[in-house]
């Protein structure tokens, strides 16, 4: 066997070497399109064009679909990112429309710390729900899902609160070495949760917590430590995707702001190739589902599919991706003939038996 | 201590044990629905229970199919676009002018299909049912406001005349036809459950499907049955809904999967799968149902209370639940 | 035997996982009333063989031929249809169903298509009498330990119509006490003509039990020998592929003659209990004492070692540790007092599958350090590959998925773990299940060494010889109370552990 | 204790009225309920609101809750048009007058409800055609339209897409080149015009349904560099405060105006239906539409 093969070989089986082949082929079918699809332009000293839109917006998604990941590894869910965004935003934006001068560097950044201080209190809530009194995680953010949807329209009085914030602004729309300073935020985080997981054992002990609960307590896990930490972290990362959302626009909805960017998250998790179930984690996975995701979506404007058939078309393309991943699918069509792959060794999802 | 007495105290404390979670549900449910017969005079009208039967009977059923899918630790995305899809196709059909006998029939068929095609998916790909079935929800969404992107009014006279029957005291209490099909669904879903093969199936699946692949159970095929009743209570639902309306909407049902989730999993059923029941999902539809005519009923509260009081409830619901439930542990 | 056709062929049988090649042209032929045991150390492809047979996993190459026809099983679904009955090495039932419907899921008595739980539970309570197990069929099954489990998986092969019973590992947590009794119902199954294949590392249960033997070596056939032409030592000498004296290796270890620990007490509970688990007991545990465990299936060991490590709470009784009170209420407040615990259940409590061999092992290390210290590259690197050699643990290989390892090698790694972090008292809830014997012995000359370092061990086995060649005091449990404290002397052997057990409260032996 | 709410409407002469609204998801329907809450004080009439939150069903149980309750009168926003006839024909055998308010049911049967009290989003479309047509009619060459839709399958997104079609089809010199859903929000409609402006090189106009997704579109527009109400004419429905000050900034050109403020000619119809006074099957609201002139002597008193 050659180099080349096994080079090749490496490659096709790499984890997230699908998920690639179904960006780029979004993208080329884009250009096929549309050929100036793929074209950036400098203009007015930043770059320009439909690729810096996708990674622009898809900054938020990737942040709230980063602590999502961790949330998921550990077997959770969290359903109140989107709720914790709207809140986020409508506080930081009620904070320095309440400022005389919006503009003030000062103003902007007790803003930040009102809204994350705020998201980490709720996501320390949601944490003690699950962790603490054991309560299942789709049901214990669910209720800050619909109650947090009525507290940020609390804070804006069902009103959209439009700011005039230049420092603020620039958390959406700012640029910095000509990119979009989302982006950059965006990856700053990703770096940071990388770091936090993967440089220290935090990440095998969550993986750990998510795989076995039962093996990890009695290996000596405070595992509800863990659990609690990372529906804090999954706050955090909601609270600044929220202040990137109002930003976007200098204005915060509370009732529009992250709608149902829950599922979209946990779509770019899974597509990421981390299990719902819990365990291993994939955080590079995850940031090229939360880019699949958004390239979908921009693919719909850039193609003016109808908005009726839009969704059809994604549900196309979701399917299709999951198909081509799924290795379950590859394999009866490269071998036709051979019987269908045994199951994966035996593991028992440990189950924890709670009431709700 | 003799392992007689020993073992006595453990079944004494046993037989109730795994009833706990349900019996707690109920008296927190009898509780809750007291404070509105205290709070407001009107509540006491049975006809007030009657209407959350009536205004819930197709959440119900397609709660009930979503219970299958939970008690094998699976998840159903596509009940809400299923339920509007059958609606949707139902009105388009009738509008078309197609005999009413052939439209049940056809919109009977299409959730359970959708539903089958999305198990074998989940089963021969080996792909998570989260994504599996988002798509679908994608899709059966996608083909509401394909076929139509307003609403479309039912007039035939079949369905009128069902919608608006009233079993009962036309003039005083009465409960309509969905909430008896509704309950003939729970009834033979609780029966499947217990006492068919398919529904231990269901059960042993769900606390472990490797094992009980290796004990030679048939896993597959059972996986892909309870995506298909999902499909068909869906369907179903999505009738019972045709019914309530005499419409399909586009948009109806929106975000409905996850208050089914939502009252499957307060009625007791582990998202894990392995352990639940349908009437738990009963008692979970009915906290729903009545935290929102408390809400009604009190008539005093804006829009973002009434989202911010509803969790509340919600919350207060599930600690108290949460703490019986340890308690008698 | 002789002379009939063998009901059961495989011939040529290859199994490739990627990068291991399990199987390698492997035939073995099952003949109808034998009993047949296949032999193997840890990872040599039984349990491969065995799921291979029953469509579990698909084949690379080779044919199974059953009752004279070839057959391609694609799952469990169609053996058991086909007529083999299996029990699979890990104990592979539903523990949230209740007893009886784990015995007859599948296959339960109906009427009209409805199952009939009466009759169901009546049937169940007989099936477990004939195995003379008394349990209460109506309970979920995972209220109860891993050797009823066990038990309750064998009930439900063995009621099943079958050609062939396939059982791996059975008897790994049973006691004398329950082996024989499987092996009773085993016997009478052969003298009807069923033909059973059994997998154990017991060689003493092979002799007494098997007709036939056939050894495997890393996945390879060595050869098929009737048990009366293949004395032990030739056997343990093909399953190694060495000539090793492993059996004179074992004699040594005997602690008849060790004097009594003489180190400084470790740990003492006094009245320590929890209700409908275990009477309160008293114990003493001394530095560098092994203290063995020893009693009957359900007699309540694992709630006493699971007590002490704080994986149950107690509701009664104090704890001193180097007699200051100290609070065992959780395992990391145990661990912090220096005391490890292996579960008896490894799947369900022990290993973490998806994670690799390294990560399971320094798993409780690491929770010990705290997240924000990881342990270094540099030293997971020593500490693994001085265990993994130590253990020889198979694949050598410390970045694979520990689900993929076979039940002993699995067993091996959860040892390693609680071994690294140099624990004082050493709490291991049957640590040989399914281990070699070779590995066997080195685990044991391991606890041996590890306690002449001073570290105090509780030893809980299912099989008493290896309790009584361990352990300087061993405790007697039955039901669910500590009847017994016996220094282990001379006078003691297996015999009067039974007459203790036997005659229940006599409160003999030494004070602590 | 008792709050004594509900069922006692007629003992003590005040009017009891059931208000089902279709949710909070705007800023425009925050307005329309505190109008109606506001106008309700007013006149002393006792309110019960509902949030529906959007959802049909929500509104089906509301309706039967205040069935119940006996209140006087019932009046709601539908989420859709059709599928109210079971309901209302409810509220009819119980002698409960409704009233329908922003916007209409497509029942058979007119006698379920009294009135219909609301905008007419196919008028709003037509309205905001009908200027653009008047704009552009010197237009030689063909005038490229974008069009920012609102959410897929509502009553304003297809009524206002509809009218606006229907109006511009006099001119086949103004043509619909994208038409996109924005789901009525400013996040959508800065998303997809984002698009539209990479996609079409030129474009003349653009019609938003609503203010909130044309305000969104305007900072995209600005980011491709180009000039809005100058490089491309900006039209949109609803005439919010936010919208009015773009308009008056000259970055709109024109709104057609959607009131939410029902309030005070709600209660007053309350008050007829109430007393068994008839009243006409159709109530419009009063609107206006606003010009970049119009919108700045109408800001100063613009409150929503
Ligand atoms: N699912 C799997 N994926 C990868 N490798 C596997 C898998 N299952 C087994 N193996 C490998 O195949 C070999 C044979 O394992 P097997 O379980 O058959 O051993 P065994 O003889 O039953 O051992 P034990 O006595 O420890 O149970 C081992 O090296 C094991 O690591
Ligand atoms: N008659 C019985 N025979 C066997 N087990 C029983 C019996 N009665 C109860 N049990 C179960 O045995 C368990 C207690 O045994 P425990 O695990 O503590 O004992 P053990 O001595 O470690 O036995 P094992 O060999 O089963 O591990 C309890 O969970 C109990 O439900
Ligand atoms: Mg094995
Ligand atoms: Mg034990």
């Amino acid at each position: 066997m050659s180099n080349r093969t096994a080079g090749y070989r490496a490659l096709t089986t790499h984890r997230l070497f699908w998920p690639v082949v179904v960006l780029v082929g979004m993208l080329a079918a884009n250009t096929v399109y549309r050929p100036g699809f793929l074209s950036v332009q400098m203009r007015d000293g930043h770059l320009y064009g439909s690729l810096i839109d996708i990674l622009r917006l898809s900054a938020p998604l990737i942040l709230v679909a980063l602590g999502m990941t961790l949330v998921i590894a550990t077997g959770g869910i969290d359903l109140s990112v989107g709720s914790l965004c709207a809140i986020s935003g409508a506080i930081a934006c009620l904070h320095i429309s309440q400022q005389r001068d919006q503009n003030s560097l000062g103003g902007v950044l007790t803003a930040l710390a009102l809204g994350l201080g705020v998201a980490l209190v709720l996501g320390a809530w949601n944490g003690v729900l699950v962790a603490v009194i054991g309560i299942q995680p789709i049901i214990a953010t669910l209720i800050l899902m619909v109650a947090g949807r009525g507290l940020a329209q609390l804070i804006t009085e069902g009103q959209i609160l439009t700011i005039n914030s230049d420092p603020y602004k620039a958390i959406g729309v700012g640029h910095l070495l000509t990119l979009p300073l989302a982006i950059f935020l965006a990856l700053a985080a990703a770096l940071l949760v990388a770091a936090v997981t993967r440089r220290t054992a935090l990440g095998l002990i969550i993986e750990s917590v998510g795989g076995n609960a039962r093996a990890s307590r009695l290996a000596g896990i405070r595992s509800a430590r863990i659990t609690f930490l990372v529906y804090v972290i999954s706050a955090a990362c909601a609270a600044v995707a929220g202040f990137m959302m109002t930003a976007n626009v200098s204005s915060a909805d509370g009732n529009a702001a992250g709608l149902w960017v829950e599922l979209d998250a946990i779509l770019a998790v899974v597509i990421g190739g981390t299990s719902l179930a819990g365990g291993r984690f994939s955080l590079g996975g995850t940031i090229l589902g939360a880019l699949l995701i958004q390239t979908l979506t921009t693919t719909v404007y850039a193609m003016n599919i109808s908005p009726q058939t839009s969704l059809l078309f994604k549900a196309v393309v979701v399917i299709a991706v999951c198909l081509i991943q799924a290795p379950g699918f590859r394999a009866r069509f490269t071998r036709r003939r051979a019987p269908a792959a045994g199951p994966t060794p035996v593991t028992e999802q440990p189950k924890e038996q709670v009431p709700a | 201590m003799t392992t007689l007495s020993l073992l006595a105290a453990r079944t004494r404390s046993r037989l109730p044990r795994r009833h706990v979670p349900v019996l707690a549900t109920l008296a927190l449910l009898l509780v809750l629905y007291g404070v509105g017969v205290s709070q407001y005079r009107a509540f006491s009208n049975i006809q007030v229970v009657f209407n959350v039967f009536i205004d819930n009977g197709f959440l119900l059923v397609v709660a009930v199919g979503m219970t299958f899918v939970i008690l094998t630790g699976g998840i159903d995305l596509s009940v809400g676009s299923v339920v509007a899809m059958t609606a949707m196709v139902s009105a388009f059909l009738l509008r078309e002018g197609l005999p009413a006998a052939l439209v049940l029939l056809v919109a009977l068929l299409i959730g359970p299909t959708l539903g089958f095609l999305m198990g074998c998916v989940i089963h021969f790909f080996d792909i998570q049912p989260f994504i599996v079935t988002l798509a679908g929800m994608f899709f059966a969404r996608g083909m509401c406001t394909f076929i139509s992107g307003s609403s479309i009014p039912i007039t035939d006279g079949f369905w009128t005349s069902t919608s608006q029957e009233r079993i009962g005291n036309p003039s005083g209490n009465f409960v309509s036809i969905s909430v008896l099909i509704a309950f003939a669904v729970v009834a033979v879903a609780a029966y499947v459950l217990a006492y068919t093969r398919l529904g231990r199936n269901v059960y042993a699946i769900g606390g472990n499907s490797q094992s009980a692949l290796l004990m030679g159970l048939p896993v597959g095929r059972t996986r892909i049955a309870v995506y298909t009743i999902s499909g068909l209570c869906a369907a179903i639902g999505g009738i019972l809904l045709s019914f309530y309306t005499l419409s399909g909407a586009p948009l109806i049902g929106v975000g409905m999967e996850l208050d089914v989730i939502a009252a499957v999993v307060i009625g007791g059923t582990v998202l894990t799968g392995g352990s639940g029941y349908v009437f738990g999902t009963v008692l979970g539809v009915l906290v729903l149902g009545v935290i929102q005519t408390l809400i009604t009923f009190d008539g005093s509260l804006n829009s973002w209370w009434t989202k911010i009081v509803i969790g509340g409830l919600l919350f207060a619901f599930i600690l108290l639940q949460r703490l019986i439930g340890i308690r008698y542990k | 035997m002789t002379g009939s056709h063998p009901v059961l062929t495989m011939t040529g049988i290859s199994k490739s996982f990627p990068g291991v090649r399990a199987l390698d042209g492997v035939d073995f032929r099952l003949f109808p009333g034998e009993v047949h045991a296949l032999m193997g150390e840890n990872g040599a492809g039984k349990s491969t063989l065995i799921k291979v047979l029953t469509g579990v996993y698909s084949t690379d190459h080779g044919t199974v031929t059953l009752g004279g026809d070839e057959v391609s099983f694609t799952g469990p679904m169609q053996a058991t249809a086909a007529g083999v009955s299996t029990v699979y090495q890990e104990v592979n039932l539903c523990t949230n169903l209740s007893v009886a419907e784990n015995i007859f899921i599948g296959r339960e008595p109906r009427r009209l298509g409805a199952v009939r739980w009466a009759e169901m539970r009546r049937r169940a309570r007989a099936l477990l009498a004939r195995l003379d197990l008394d349990i209460d069929v109506n309970a979920q099954l995972g209220s109860y330990s891993l050797a009823v489990q066990q038990m309750v998986a064998i009930a439900r092969a063995i009621d099943i119509e079958a050609r062939v019973l396939v059982l791996d590992e059975p008897t790994s947590s049973l006691d004398a006490g329950e082996v024989a009794q499987l092996f009773r119902v085993m016997r009478q199954l052969r003298d009807d003509g069923l033909a059973i294949l059994f997998v154990t590392h017991f060689l003493d249960q092979v002799y007494e039990i098997a007709d036939r033997i056939t050894v495997l070596r890393n996945g390879q056939l060595v050869g098929e020998y009737p048990t009366s032409q293949l004395p032990q030592l030739g056997l343990v000498e093909k399953m190694i592929g060495k000539e090793l004296q492993v059996l004179e290796r074992l004699d040594e270890q005997s602690r008849h003659d060790a004097a009594p620990a003489e180190g400084a007490p470790l740990l003492e509970v006094r009245e320590l209990g929890r209700r409908s688990a275990v009477a309160r007991f008293d114990l003493t545990i001394h530095e560098g004492e092994v203290v063995g465990l020893a009693g009957l299936l359900g007699s309540g060991r694992t709630e006493v070692a699971r007590l002490l490590f704080g994986a149950d709470r107690a509701d009664h009784g104090t704890v001193r540790v180097h007699g200051t009170p100290a609070s065992l209420r959780t395992p990391v407040a145990a661990i912090g007092q220096g005391i490890g615990f292996c579960s008896e259940n490894r799947r369900a409590e022990g290993i973490v599958a998806e994670l690799s061999v390294r990560e399971n092992i320094i798993l409780a290390l690491q929770a010990a350090r705290g997240w924000l210290r990881p342990v270094p590259r540099r030293r997971q690197d020593d500490l693994v590959e001085r265990y993994v050699r130590a253990l020889s643990i198979r694949p050598a290989d410390p970045d694979i998925p520990v689900g993929n390892l076979s039940g002993g090698n699995q067993q091996k790694v959860l040892l390693a773990r609680w071994l690294i972090t140099e624990p004082r008292l050493l709490i291991l809830d049957e640590p040989t299940r399914g281990i070699d014997i070779g590995a066997k012995t080195e685990i044991q000359r391991l606890v041996a060494q590890l306690s002449d370092g001073g570290m105090a061990v509780l030893f809980v086995s299912a099989e008493l010889e290896e309790v009584l060649r361990l352990s300087h005091t061993i405790a007697v449990m039955r039901d669910r109370e500590m009847v017994a404290l016996l220094a282990n002397d001379q006078s003691v052997d297996a015999d009067r552990i039974m007459q203790t057990i036997a005659a229940g409260a006599g409160h003999e032996g030494v004070p602590s | 204790g008792n709050s004594d709410t509900g069922g006692n409407g007629g003992d003590d002469g005040t009017i009891t009225l059931g208000f089902s609204q279709v949710g909070a998801e705007s800023g425009w329907r925050t307005a329309n309920t505190t109008s109606i809450k506001e106008a309700a004080t007013e006149a002393g009439i006792e309110l019960k609101f509902d949030d529906a939150q959007q959802k049909q069903e929500n509104q089906i149980k509301a309706i039967r809750n205040f069935i119940q309750q006996k209140v006087d009168v019932i009046a709601f926003s539908p989420v859709v048009e059709s599928g109210w006839d079971t309901v209302l024909k409810e509220a009819k055998d119980a002698k409960i007058p409704v009233i329908l308010t922003d916007r209409s049911v497509d029942s058979a049967d007119k006698s379920l409800y009294k009135t219909f009290l609301g905008s007419d989003f196919v008028k709003e479309g037509r309205l905001a055609g009908e200027w653009l047509v008047e704009q552009k009619k010197a237009a030689t060459g063909p005038v490229t339209i974008v069009e920012l839709q609102g959410t897929t399958g509502s009553a304003p997104a297809n009524d206002r897409k509809k009218g606006f079609a229907e109006a511009i089809a006099a001119n086949p010199n103004l043509k619909i080149v994208a038409s996109q859903s924005g789901d009525f929000t400013r996040a959508g409609g800065k998303q997809v015009m984002e698009q539209f402006l990479k996609a079409n090189p030129k474009i003349d106009v653009l019609f938003a349904h609503n203010d909130d997704m044309g305000l969104g579109a305007l900072e995209a527009i600005t980011a491709a560099g180009k000039v809005p109400g100058k490089d491309i004419t900006i039209i949109t429905v609803d005439a919010v405060k936010d919208g009015m000050q773009a308009l008056a900034d000259g970055k709109f050109n024109f709104i057609a105006e959607c009131s939410p403020l029902l309030g005070p000619q709600l209660m007053d119809l309350v008050k007829k239906v109430k007393n068994g006074e008839t009243v006409p099957a159709r109530i419009e609201t009063q609107e206006t539409t606003f010009t970049q002139e119009q919108a700045k002597e109408a800001l100063p008193n613009r409150k929503y």
